[in-house]
This record gives structure tokens, C-alpha cells and sequence, in this order.
């Protein structure tokens, strides 16, 4: 299930919602990503997520997909908010689970590692004095990170 | 041909997004590139640096080599921030 | 942070308490584990966990404080839970939260895999007639999981 | 000497702990297993297979041959299955 959208979410009933009863289930893996009130040593007052409507939806569809047949999940929900969003603001949620905990781990770090290389969002950071804005840079090591999941079929 | 423009291109090329006709002689993604810098100096800013530029046609990543034609739908962004 | 437990826990509100407005923290890596209904193939109605309380406490505490010392973590959170369980029920929670979401994972598998063949508590399982009870076995894999930790001074 | 025991090592010895007080030539927990094996069949089914035994003296894994002493607490239990 993949959802982007401006409100920020609640991780336990994202979890209940998820789980539906499922007692096939033995792990449950999430990760939040949140806005940090320094980027690369400044500090930010706000950060705007622009994102391409449509293929925002079908890039994660398609991702979502791929990690459901790479791994045996009972369920997986991605959600990305877009708009302007402060220090301490969640901006990103992914949760797997499974009956078996490797896979909901290595899943989830999957979809988190490939949301940060291949997800059509951009981040438009503004300074504390609120004139200074400037585009983040894509993060060599995000792509390292993403890489490593191309070597391998199955990590589980 | 529907063009859209996110983030930085957005700012550089100075809207987000048009419809085009390129002539016929248009036929792959570096093609089209070429034919917007001869448009204006907006997009030779844009476009400047191909290697920090993506593209994605019809809402999938393709290569500059990749054949554009009437009725797709091309987008040109920096790499991407999310996550 | 350590809690042994008898009650439920509420993974937003665990990890809210655990961000504490602390800004610095770019991501957030929780691991719930539940109880399935199948235990090697056979349906159960119930699980009671026992623990050894004291050594367990102390166990947990020095675990969490191996993870603080080889990860760079801004929080970290164990809840293990005692007694009576039903399939579904939440068993053990861990979060860990860095400005660097590698570091986030690797710790949360770290630490569950140390729960699964460290942590002094045991699992009594009720079968569905009510009468069959029996106390589930160790688990190779979960060993080899754990060992991989030993290895390796740092993974991130 | 303070002794605990968890899970079926509880139930095969009977109770759930007990203080004890060896004679002196017990200075090991192989020492101390040996000498409780000899106080009765509980014993002798519950430390059967020491394969499949866990020590912990004073709220720490130990192996079979660390010393033991008057005030240790020692706690006998199977491979946990917690997480």
C-alpha cells in the first residue's frame, strides 16, 4: 500500500492498519525519516518536498511490488508526505511485516534505500533567516546504500 | 509532447512545464534537448549540466537516447532528494 | 532505555517519548515482534513468558549500552514483555533513532538478535485444546543471526 | 548459596529456587551440578544433558567451570526463546 500526501501519519495505527488481524505474522519492521534542524552543518527553519504527481504513485507502486516479490511480506506500506514540513516533522514512513523477521528487515531497508535514490521528491531547504533557500544535493552515499540491493537477489 | 519541469530545472527554465512540437527531425531525448537550448537561453541554463539532469518519459527513467514522439509525456529534474 | 513488562505498549507514543524534541535525529528504526498463531506448524492459544527478573533487567541494560557505544544512536529503546500473550499480542519492542538511518538499522538488528538468543526469557506454549502445553526450543538461526554481530566491530 | 532455575529446568528440579549449602570441595558449577545430581532424581533429570544448560552466576552467563561460592546466586536454565 503506498500513499503520498501532505498529512503528517500516526506510526502504531499505520501498524494496526497494516497487521488486519494477520496472525501470520511474527515482525514488524518501520523506519521514519524526519526533518533535522541542521543540513550539511546549517541550520533550517523549513523544508518544502516538491514531488511529479503520477509518477510519484507509480514509482512506489512499482517498488512496493518488486519488495513483495524479493521477499515473503505479509504487508508493506510506504508513505511520503510532500509540502513544507519543519525540524522534527516526519517525512517518510515504511513499515513490512512477515512472518519472519530478516525479511521484514531487509525489505524495509530496500524500500528506504531506493525512496532516497529513485523517488521523484526534491527538497527545497530554507535558512533561519527564511531569504536563503537552496535545492538539496542527491547524496553519493544514498546511491552506494541503493547499489548494494542490485548484487543480490535475495537477502533474506 | 507534454514537457515538465521540477525543482531547479523548474526555477531555471522558468515554468513547469508546456507543450511543444518539436519538428520531426526531433526523434530521441538528446534530440529534444538540443532543440530547447536553440529555444532560449533559460533552457541552455537548465541544461547545462546533462549529468545532473534525469529524465523520465511517459513517468518512467530513460537514457538521453531514448525516442520521444507527439503525445508523451517528458520530464526533466535534478536527481532526487527524498526519502 | 529498559522496561520488563507485563502491559501492552503503543509504538507512537514509545517513540515520541524517545524523540524527546531532540532535532538532531534523522531516523527512526523500530522492530515489533508478535505472537503467531502457528508454532512449527501447530495452531496455539496462548504463550506465557518467563523471565529471570534481575538478571534480565541488568542483561538489557548492558546490551543497550553495547549498541549506544558502537553506533552513533540519539535514543535507543528496549520493552520486553511477561506473562500471558495471545496470538497477535506485541511481544518485544525495539526503536533506535540516529541522525543516520544505517546506523538506526543496524543497531535495531542488532539488538533483536541479541534479544532472541541472550535475553532470559522463555516461551511456554499453549496448544488450542487448552491442555497441551510445551516449551518452544531454541532456534539455530536465530544463533547464527546473533553471531554475525561478532564478527564485525562496526557495519556502518 | 542462592540457586534459581527457570523454565523446564524448574519444573524437572520441582521448585523454583532454593539456598543450599555444599560442602566445601564444591568449588565449580560442574562441582556443584555433580553434588546436586547426587541429592536426588529431580536433579539427575534436569541436568541430564548439560548440552542444552545455561549458567548464569550472579546474573552472568558463565561456562561450567568458573568457580562458585557461599552468597553466588547460580541459576540453571535451558536455551532462552525470548525476542
Amino acid at each position: 500500500m503506498i500513499r503520498v500526501q501532505q498529512e503528517d501519519f500516526d506510526v502504531s495505527r499505520e501498524i494496526a492498519s497494516l497487521r488486519a488481524g494477520d496472525l501470520s505474522i511474527g515482525g514488524i519492521c518501520s523506519f521514519i525519516g524526519t526533518v533535522r534542524e541542521l543540513s550539511g552543518g546549517a541550520a533550517i527553519s523549513s523544508m518544502t518536498l516538491e514531488h511529479y504527481p503520477g509518477m510519484t504513485e507509480r514509482a512506489l507502486s512499482d517498488i512496493e511490488a518488486q519488495a513483495c516479490a524479493r521477499w515473503p511480506l505479509s504487508g508493506c506500506l510506504i508513505i511520503h508526505r510532500y509540502g513544507k514540513l519543519e525540524p522534527g516533522d516526519q517525512i517518510v514512513l515504511v513499515v513490512t511485516a512477515s512472518a519472519h523477521r530478516q525479511a521484514a528487515f531487509d525489505a524495509c531497508q530496500f524500500l528506504i534505500d531506493w525512496l532516497k535514490t529513485k523517488a521523484p521528491f526534491w527538497k527545497l531547504e530554507a535558512g533561519t533567516d527564511g531569504a536563503d533557500k537552496h535545492w538539496v544535493e542527491a547524496n553519493g552515499s544514498d546511491t552506494l546504500a541503493a547499489n548494494r540491493w542490485d548484487d543480490t537477489q535475495d537477502k533474506t | 509532447m507534454k514537457l515538465v519541469y521540477f525543482a531547479w530545472v523548474r526555477e531555471k527554465v522558468g515554468k513547469s512545464g508546456e507543450d511543444v512540437s518539436p519538428p520531426p527531425t526531433v526523434e530521441t531525448v538528446t534530440q529534444l534537448i538540443d532543440w530547447l537550448i536553440a529555444q532560449g537561453d533559460n533552457y541552455r541554463v537548465a541544461f547545462g549540466d546533462m549529468k545532473i539532469i534525469r529524465v523520465a518519459v511517459n513517468q518512467q527513467y530513460v537514457t538521453t537516447d531514448t525516442p520521444v514522439q507527439p503525445g508523451d509525456e517528458v520530464a526533466f529534474f535534478p536527481p532526487v532528494t527524498g526519502g
